[in-house]
């Protein structure tokens, strides 16, 4: 187990080292901070001595190793633009991010996994076709058409949802959420459905996909010779056979949806990172980009590591392949 | 038969697999590197125009041998070497595998499967030549010339187990490896290729190197027979000698177990105990935890493979102290 | 886990709309915005936004009143004691939102801070040398030189309170470079009509009434709810679902149906903002090549070109005005009779551009912002399609401002839109010095197309020290007519601003400067 | 043996329109219906020159006083503008049988690129395993730790900063087509890697290497055809994925620019008039761009399961 | 391993533990229907061991799949009956069908690797079938479970309850397999292939087993294999198949000895010897037919030696031929 995790532990630094490296080359190149920075009355030797004093003139491996010395420190720096330490500006927005991306892989597990379950078992019939034909338009529609359409048909008509914003939220310590009031779950209704709609018909594919496999192997054909019942066969036997690769999808599929949450955000004016990080790419925020970047790849890192380690616990197979 | 000149010669070869963790789990666990003998020390001639056979159940190393002979697998130690053939080079070796679902290419058809050997070592010198070598080998399997037109799929497994046939006869080889070549094959077809296969060492002057774990098979094929056991050779000797006085306890354990059809409800008293892991041999002899007439030498010493009667060299304790 | 008591209130976007109309407090004015202030700290980025946002937290020495004009605020009354010295009578019984009283220290404090060496203001107040404590209630001011537009600049420079910059270790503005956050970036403390409730940034900022303002104030609001909405298309359902009552920014094509919503009033009308054209001068193209826009009548043909009366039917949906010249009407300096937008002639064009040995035109860059001006991205492509047809072949490239910016100020852009409002200045001033003098020194920083016209540059360096305002305003007009004739920017129109309201305001006035001030709104 | 074997070899247009897939395929309706629509649109989007009644990518066709027409069968409505006009008086259905043509080629493009880049380095990384497959796959890793979007906008907006005018319009969707192809190759990579690791223990392939062909040709024409239907399967489904990532892009503003529409550029601009009435100027464009990514996805799936030897 | 492993079960001599009668099987595609079994018929009294044999594709395991009732969509039975215990079952629905299987007639496949739910111990499959078809509590069940391990010959059965299918053997395993099949007491066992994936000795093992369990218990067995020896080794009566049909059935002594089919006869002389060698083995040239491709008649009458018009014109009934039935027209009259 340990070997397991110092090997994890190597691979994520050298995952998040190219990141950085790669956030770091792309960032550079994006454009010149300084014109955003100063105001139309400044000078030119104003703008100079800016330039000069953040480092923008100093060769690129120094600048960058600069900055990863500071980020192994958890130092971002502060934002050109905001002026405020970029991890506290990212970690005030995580919350938002977090809780969107939680409630949509809450609903696309929810919904995605019986719809699954039940186009396996009922491949022939009418309703499973039409969940089939459903979901293909699920992953079709892009998730930007979808968020306006959400809008203009739940807030602007009807009225029913709020259209932007995060509603009311409760902190709990330096956590915000807006789970806990009425207008914060109100709010999260709309851009957590266009967030999820994809991720839905995600999750039913591959547990229908999952459950066709396992309804065809030979235990399943046993359990069935033993009398088990079908209730059991699909829910106990099959189903479970079949969680752990929608388990490790979805939680890879996580760091996905963060990334993926930017459209979202743009669209419903959600306070999250994502949202951070387009208006970080348009004003050349390049601090907040590589912070966004370098935490979304660590999420992702994180993530795998723990579905490694979690497969490692649950699956009874590879639990004794260790000893 | 009684030419006395060897085709093929194998003396002490052993091949060793590493099948270790990998190297930082090695490291933390104060783990040894791992190795799997999956041959060890094994020494057999051919003779020209003959059959040997080498019998076991799985995982005795008799595969390894085939390959390691072939050239498939490069020898951990000892040494392999070939007879001259035809023109005084060295004996050409071509395999048959056991699955004729695997071993043609399913998306080439028949004629390039069989063409592949011709063309890849430049046999013929003509396309001409070679298509009419393809359609004459194609015959000589019982296979129609027409056939070169068709893919795999279009053919039973007795036919593709021909066609598997051809292309190894492709490249004029002297010495064919058969690695279980009929263990996949109904009985009937079994016969086919068996009587093909007699044939053709007939007509052809073959030398074969069979592989099985089918006893009856074996008998019918070979001149001589070696049975392994957990990579070693236990018992060499004569068919006829083998099938009627077996010497070694797990000679007579196969001999006695295997199911006779010419001898109905016989019942069989089963011997408990399952061959041992490879990865974890027992000390000793590799049979004793088996072998009912185990004595304590037998759990410290490994017997060596000496002189028994007749023609038969057995490895055993127990037979060498009869002598 | 213990909840805290203290709710972060965001929208109130939970409620439905309907609920949300009988529950409002009348006072609260729930501002969408189309983008959010960068930070709390007025000196931290020369972005006029968020200085205008933070006028309602902090006031200047002097500010504009509703018709535009300089009226006291903090400084009472002031002298020009010799032409580079002007002296300031502070008002008395003045307290800063901690209780703190606001004496002449507190303005030196504000203004060395905001000329700070590091400063990204500095370039708002370029004339200011040093400043000395004659008194509590009295402060002069040293110039570099004779400098007219001293008010106009000091409108913007925002007075904090020196005990609290000292006790916070603020005194410095925030220095990027340095890695550190500063306090007035998360904190405010200033004198004017509100203060600061919560700010959680590109989510919401709340605003309190200032129950001790010095001023009697002109509004009733109690509380400021201040909202960026980025896309307009979200803002607009917002605004139309009532989940926000004052949106200042309203996209022009979404007017019409704004104005039929029953809930909202529309305020419209031409922002200061002249949106032009620059040229490249420089002696090739950026593609290379010979360049053919030092010929006047190839610039006077691309001018002829465009017709702007389309654009302002089609694009800007009747609501840009027209310009004939690079100033708005109201900026000093400003004549009517250079403001005559030139003719739409596409045969006199292409007969000119022929005359100057372009016949069948000639190939170049045209760079817009997608984001910078009011829909930028359809009058760029008008126009580009207006010169296709008189044979040019422009090559439009649009792309976001930080992206478009290093391209046109390094001289990457053959043509490209720039738009000026001489804010804060509020004079023509501000375009001569910055826009149209020659590149040299601290003149010509937007001078993206490298003209030099010696001419202009004499008469913008004589008005920079006349103090003669009639003077000074003559020498300024005479400066544009040489741009006008040259043709050194192709002025295109001052772009419409909207701001959309819902009913429940009595008074809500805007501002040509396109600056919501919340203090002289009621409800 | 020859046993009820025909003398005539089929042909292989006989042999594919005998074959259980192209039964599977006459018995799928929506494959079918998947299949006429996505011709239907292909076709229309290449014949765009021919079809539409104007070139919605030269400046001098747009007629600015036709600027937002409502479609023919609205009151204002005029020929030849069916579909209506958006702002600058482009003609809505030429706009969208362009855009889709640049949608499709893009996706096609990109595709291409991520297939070559993506089966030869999984062949090379399963085939010879050791320190190249491992170089590979952490590139991989690093690749896929930073989600599809952010790679493409990082991609295309750096590039966009260096491209020189002259390449720029040529440029862009280059540029889109390297910064999706820089994803998607890895999920190639793997999957052919995976199989190339089965393929290769396989014992056609060791009765090929027994005569002596040389690695390269094992690769090729051994290994490679027997790993190309998981990623037949997988190209399709990524065609439509790649041309959603581009219409995401183009939305985000860092995709096609708007004087070369592409669909997610005419949903961009046109969202903008979204409340204004001109509703068509977004709407046709959104439902071109959900039937062309339905269409393929539908064929995706039944190729999936066509293809799949476990469901048959 | 003394105690019998039913509790008691009367089981009537009477009552055969398998009838099937004259079933067919199809499978519609897009060629037309397969009859995949024409016309079946097998009957297996208590404590009997009937071993159904054929090469593949001969429908031996379709037919123990027909009577589980677990034919893979689009199989569907087509006509015929099925009695188990004296209780027909194939028009039994699908949730009454599910009451039968494990209760009255239980299963043992080839793998025994693929066999078990990799998820969970082994002792909890075992108690979750006993409880399924009892109302055992826990403990009995558990004690149930462990007697039922012990019956098949695992050692430290305790500590095996504990354990994930992947920690046993192969050996082990399919006794598992066979102990889980056992669990509710059937009337019959449809054993399909239980040995192809072992090694010989290992084999003779689980075949030994099999028949003890069969005379402790009074199960009958259908032993479904491919292998003339185990058939030989451990079946009381064979049924041989062939493209679909049985062509011979009878004692397993008298099939063995005198083939009456000429396809038996062919088999039985393809098989090596143990005993002798000749030069050449007996040889039936080509294969069985694809299922969509069976000839008119006989199916057989192609590879047939002796085969006359009417075996290609009419199917052979199957009439009993001395101790032995088959279907063959050289028995019946001739084939010309």
């Amino acid at each position: 187990m340990l070997a397991f995790i110092i090997k994890r532990l190597a691979n994520a630094v050298f995952v998040m080292l190219s990141v950085t490296f790669l956030a770091f080359v792309i960032f550079t190149a994006v454009g010149d901070p300084v014109d955003q920075m100063l105001n139309e009355q400044a000078t030119q030797a104003q703008r100079d001595d800016l330039r000069e004093r953040l480092g923008l003139d100093d060769p690129f491996l120094v600048q960058y190793g600069k900055f990863v010395v500071r980020a192994a420190q958890g130092d971002f720096g502060i934002s050109f633009r905001n002026q405020q330490d970029v991890l506290t500006m990212i970690g005030e927005r995580f919350p938002a991010t977090f809780e969107l991306v939680l409630v949509a892989t809450f609903i696309s597990l929810v919904v995605g996994v019986p719809m699954g379950v039940i186009t396996a078992i009922r491949r022939q019939t009418w309703y499973a076709e039409a969940m089939q034909f459903i979901s293909i338009i699920g992953v079709s529609l892009p998730s930007f058409v979808v968020g306006i359409g959400l809008i203009l048909v739940f807030s602007v008509w009807l009225g029913w949802f709020p259209a932007f914003g995060r509603g009311e939220t409760v902190d709990l310590g330096w956590w915000s959420t807006g789970l806990l009031t009425h207008s914060g779950r109100m709010s999260i209704v709309l851009p957590a459905l266009s967030l999820s709609l994809f991720q839905i018909t995600l999750v039913m594919r591959l547990v229908r996909a999952e459950m066709l496999e396992v309804l065809r192997s030979d235990f399943i054909k046993f359990a069935r010779a033993r009398g088990i019942p079908a209730r059991s066969i699909h829910f106990r036997h099959a189903l479970r056979n079949c969680l752990m690769p929608v388990v490790t999808m979805t939680a890879m599929q996580i760091g996905g949806l963060i990334a993926f949450a930017l459209v979202t955000e743009t669209v419903f004016q959600w306070p999250g990172m994502g949202l951070l990080f387009i208006q970080a790419v348009t004003f050349v925020d390049v601090p907040i980009m590589a912070a966004y970047l370098c935490i979304v790849a660590l999420i992702f890192v994180v993530l795998n590591a723990i579905v490694d380690m979690t497969y490692a616990v649950i699956d009874p197979r590879l639990k004794g392949a260790d000893a | 038969m009684n030419t006395h000149t060897p085709a093929l010669t194998v003396e002490g070869v052993s091949k060793t697999f590493d099948v270790s963790a990998p190297w930082l789990n090695r490291v933390l666990e104060r783990r040894p590197k791992l190795f799997v003998k999956a041959v060890a020390d094994v020494s057999f001639t051919v003779e020209k125009g003959t059959c040997c056979s080498i019998v076991g159940e799985s995982g005795c190393g008799k595969s390894t041998v085939a390959r390691l002979v072939t050239g498939l697998y490069r020898t951990t130690s000892g040494n392999i070497s070939f007879g001259t053939g035809a023109e005084g080079r060295p004996i050409r070796v071509q395999m048959i595998f056991q699955d004729p679902h695997s071993s043609v290419n399913p998306r080439w058809r028949v004629g390039d499967i069989i063409a592949e050997p011709i063309r890849e070592m430049k046999l013929r010198d003509t396309e001409a030549e070679t298509l009419a070598r393809v359609r004459e080998l194609l015959e000589t399997v019982g296979l129609g010339a027409d056939d070169a037109q068709k893919y795999p799929h279009e053919f039973s497994g007795g036919q593709r187990q021909r066609i598997s046939i051809a292309r190894a006869l492709a490249s004029e080889p002297e010495l064919l490896v058969c690695d279980e070549p009929t263990s996949a094959l109904d009985v009937s077809v079994q016969a086919q290729i068996l009587n093909l296969m007699r044939r053709l060492q007939d007509e052809l002057g073959l030398t074969y190197l069979f592989i099985s774990h089918d006893l009856s098979v074996v008998r019918h094929m070979s001149d001589q027979i070696a049975v392994m056991y957990l990579g070693r050779i236990v018992e060499q000797a004569p068919v006829e000698q083998l099938f009627t006085d077996p010497q070694h306890p797990y000679s007579q354990l196969l001999l006695k177990t295997i199911p006779d059809v010419k001898n109905p409800k016989r019942r069989v008293e089963a011997q408990a105990g399952e061959p041992p892991s490879p990865l974890n041999p027992p000390s000793g002899c590799a049979f004793h935890p088996r072998c009912p007439i185990a004595m304590e030498k037998c759990k410290a010493i490994m017997p060596e493979l000496l002189q028994a009667d007749g023609q038969a060299r057995v490895a055993c304790h127990a037979v060498a102290q009869k002598e | 886990m213990r909840i805290s008591t203290k709710m972060k209130s965001v929208a109130l976007a939970g409620l439905s709309a309907a609920l949300l109309a009988t529950t409002a407090q009348a006072e609260t004015v729930r501002w969408g915005a189309p983008r959010d202030i960068v930070s709390l700290d007025p000196y931290s980025y020369g972005d006029s936004y968020t200085i205008n946002f933070l006028n309602h937290i902090y006031e200047g020495l002097v500010r504009y009143n509703r018709d535009l004009e300089i009226e006291p605020a903090l400084a009472t009354e002031w002298e020009i004691v010799s032409p580079t010295t002007w002296r300031f009578t502070l008002r008395k019984d003045v307290k800063f939102h901690d209780g703190a009283d606001f004496t002449a220290e507190d303005v030196l404090a504000s203004l060395e801070r905001v000329s700070d060496e590091t400063s990204p203001l500095k370039g708002n107040l370029p004339a200011y040398k040093s400043a000395t404590v004659v008194d509590d209630y009295t402060i002069d001011i040293e110039l570099n030189g004779a400098y007219p537009l001293l008010l106009n600049d000091l409108t913007n420079i925002h007075i904090f309170d020196k005990g609290w910059l000292v006790a916070n270790n603020a005194e410095k503005p925030t220095d990027v470079s340095a890695g550190v956050e500063g306090f007035a970036t998360f904190n405010t403390n200033g004198t004017g009509p509100f203060v600061l409730e919560s700010r959680t940034p590109e989510a919401q900022t709340i605003l309190t009434v200032n129950e001790n303002w010095w001023d009697e104030p002109a509004h009733n609001l109690t509380r400021i709810e201040f909202q960026p909405i980025s896309s307009a298309a979200t803002r607009v359902a917002a605004l139309l679902s009532g989940e926000v009552d004052f949106v200042d920014s309203a996209p022009v094509q979404d007017l019409g149906r704004l104005e039929q919503a029953e809930n909202l009033t529309l305020l419209e009308r031409t922002d200061l903002r002249t949106v032009m054209l620059g040229f490249n001068r420089r002696d090739e193209l950026v593609a290379g090549g010979e360049n053919p826009m030092n010929d006047l009548r190839v610039r006077q043909a691309m001018q002829m070109a465009v017709d702007m009366d389309l654009i302002q039917d089609k694009v800007m949906r009747g609501k840009s005005r027209n310009a004939g010249t690079l100033v708005a009407p109201s900026i000093p300096g400003y004549s009517e009779e250079l403001d005559t937008p030139a003719a739409y002639d596409p045969e006199k064009a292409k007969e000119l551009l022929a005359e100057a040995g372009y016949p069948d035109g000639f190939e170049f860059d045209f760079v817009c912002t997608n984001e910078s001006y009011v829909n930028e991205e359809q009058f760029c492509q008008a126009i580009a399609s207006m010169w296709s047809r008189v044979g040019l072949t422009p090559k439009l490239d649009i792309g976001p401002t930080a992206k478009q910016t290093p391209k046109r100020a390094n001289g990457k852009a053959d043509v490209y839109t720039i738009g000026w409002a001489t804010l804060p200045m509020l004079d023509t001033y501000s375009i001569l010095v910055q826009m149209l003098h020659s590149k040299e020194g601290n003149s010509g920083v937007f001078n993206w197309g490298d003209w030099s016209y010696p001419e202009l540059d004499k008469l913008t360096q004589s008005a920079a020290v006349e103090l003669d305002r009639d003077t000074r305003l003559q020498m300024e007009t005479d400066a544009l007519k040489i741009a006008k004739d040259e043709i050194i920017m192709m002025p295109l129109h001052q772009q419409p601003m909207a701001w959309a309201v819902s009913k429940g305001f009595s008074d809500f006035p805007q501002f040509p400067d396109n600056k919501p001030r919340m203090w002289y709104v009621t409800k | 043996m020859t046993d009820q074997s025909d003398p005539k070899t089929p042909s292989r247009t006989e042999l594919f329109f005998d074959s259980d897939l192209w039964w599977s395929f006459k018995s799928h309706k929506s494959a079918v219906g998947a299949a006429i629509v996505l011709g239907f649109v292909i076709v229309a989007a290449f014949l765009a020159p021919v079809l539409s009644p104007q070139d919605p990518y030269d400046l001098a066709a747009l007629e600015l006083w036709n600027a937002e027409l409502p479609p023919i069968w609205m009151e204002g409505g005029q020929m030849p503008y069916l579909l209506g006009t958006d702002v600058q008086g482009r003609d809505i259905l030429s706009g969208i049988l362009y855009g889709t043509r640049i949608s499709i080629i893009i996706g096609i493009a990109s595709v291409a690129v991520s297939l070559v880049v993506g089966i030869g380095l999984g062949l090379m990384a399963g085939y010879y395993g050791g320190w190249i497959d491992n170089v590979l796959m952490r590139i991989g890793d690093v690749l896929l730790s930073i989600p599809i979007v952010l790679v493409a906008i990082l991609v295309s907006s750096v590039a966009q900063q260096f491209l020189s005018p002259a390449w720029r319009e040529a440029g862009v969707a280059a540029v889109l087509v390297l910064a999706i192809a820089m994803y998607s190759w890895v999920q190639y990579a793997r999957v052919v890697r995976a199989q190339t690791m089965v393929e290769r223990r396989k014992e056609y392939v060791q009765a090929s290497r027994l005569v002596g062909t040389p690695a390269r040709r094992l690769m090729l024409k051994h290994i490679l055809p027997n790993t190309l239907t998981p990623i037949f399967v997988a190209a399709t489904l990524n065609f439509g994925l790649a041309i959603l990532i581009e219409a995401t892009l183009s939305f985000l503003g860092v995709g096609m620019p708007p004087n070369q529409p592409s669909l997610g550029t005419l949903i961009r601009v046109g969202n903008q008039y979204l409340f204004s009435g001109s509703w068509w100027i977004v709407l046709f464009p959104s439902i071109q761009l959900c039937i062309l990514v339905v269409a393929v996805n539908m064929l995706g799936d039944w190729l999936r399961d066509a293809l799949n030897p476990k469901l048959r | 391993m003394t105690q019998p492993i039913l509790a008691s079960k009367d089981h009537e001599v009477a009552i055969p533990a398998l009838e099937v009668s004259g079933l067919s099987v199809e499978f519609p595609s897009r060629r037309g229907t397969l009859l995949a079994i024409d016309h079946v018929s097998m009957r297996i009294a208590p404590g009997e061991i009937l071993g159904v044999v054929g090469e593949s594709g001969a429908g031996k395991s379709i037919t123990g799949l027909a009577v589980l009732g677990l034919l893979e969509h689009p199989g569907r039975i087509s006509g015929g009956e099925i009695h188990v215990g004296g209780r027909r079952v194939d028009t039994l629905s699908e949730a009454e069908l599910t009451k039968v299987r494990g209760r009255e007639m239980g299963a043992i496949f080839q793998d025994p690797l693929t066999a078990l739910n990799p998820l969970f111990t082994v002792g909890k499959q075992l108690v979750e079938t006993i409880r399924l078809h009892s109302d055992m509590t826990k403990q009995a069940a558990n004690a149930r479970a462990l007697e039922l391990l012990q019956s098949v010959g695992i050692p430290a059965p305790e500590e095996r309850l504990r354990q994930y299918p992947h920690q046993f053997s192969g050996g082990m395993r399919q006794r598992v397999v066979i102990a889980l099949a056992l669990a509710a007491g059937p009337r019959l066992i449809i054993a399909d292939e239980p040995t192809t994936a072992l090694d010989v000795s290992i084999q003779a093992q689980i075949t030994a087993l099999l028949r003890r369990l069969c005379d402790e218990t009074g199960v009958g067995i259908m032993l479904v294999t491919h292998d003339m020896g185990v058939i030989a080794e451990t079946a009381d009566r064979v049924c041989v198949m062939y493209s679909g049909r049985v062509v011979e059935s009878g004692p397993v002594e008298d099939v063995i000895h005198n083939p009456q089919h000429p396809y038996t006869k062919g088999l039985m002389a393809a098989i090596p010897s143990l005993h002798d060698r000749v030069e050449t083995l007996a040889q039936i040239d080509g294969s069985m037919p694809r299922l969509n491709a069976r000839p008119p008649g006989c199916a057989f009458h192609p590879r047939c030696p002796h085969a006359g018009p009417k075996c290609s014109a009419a199917t052979p009934p199957l009439v009993s031929v001395g101790t032995t039935s088959a279907a063959c027209w050289l028995q019946q009259g001739g084939c010309q």
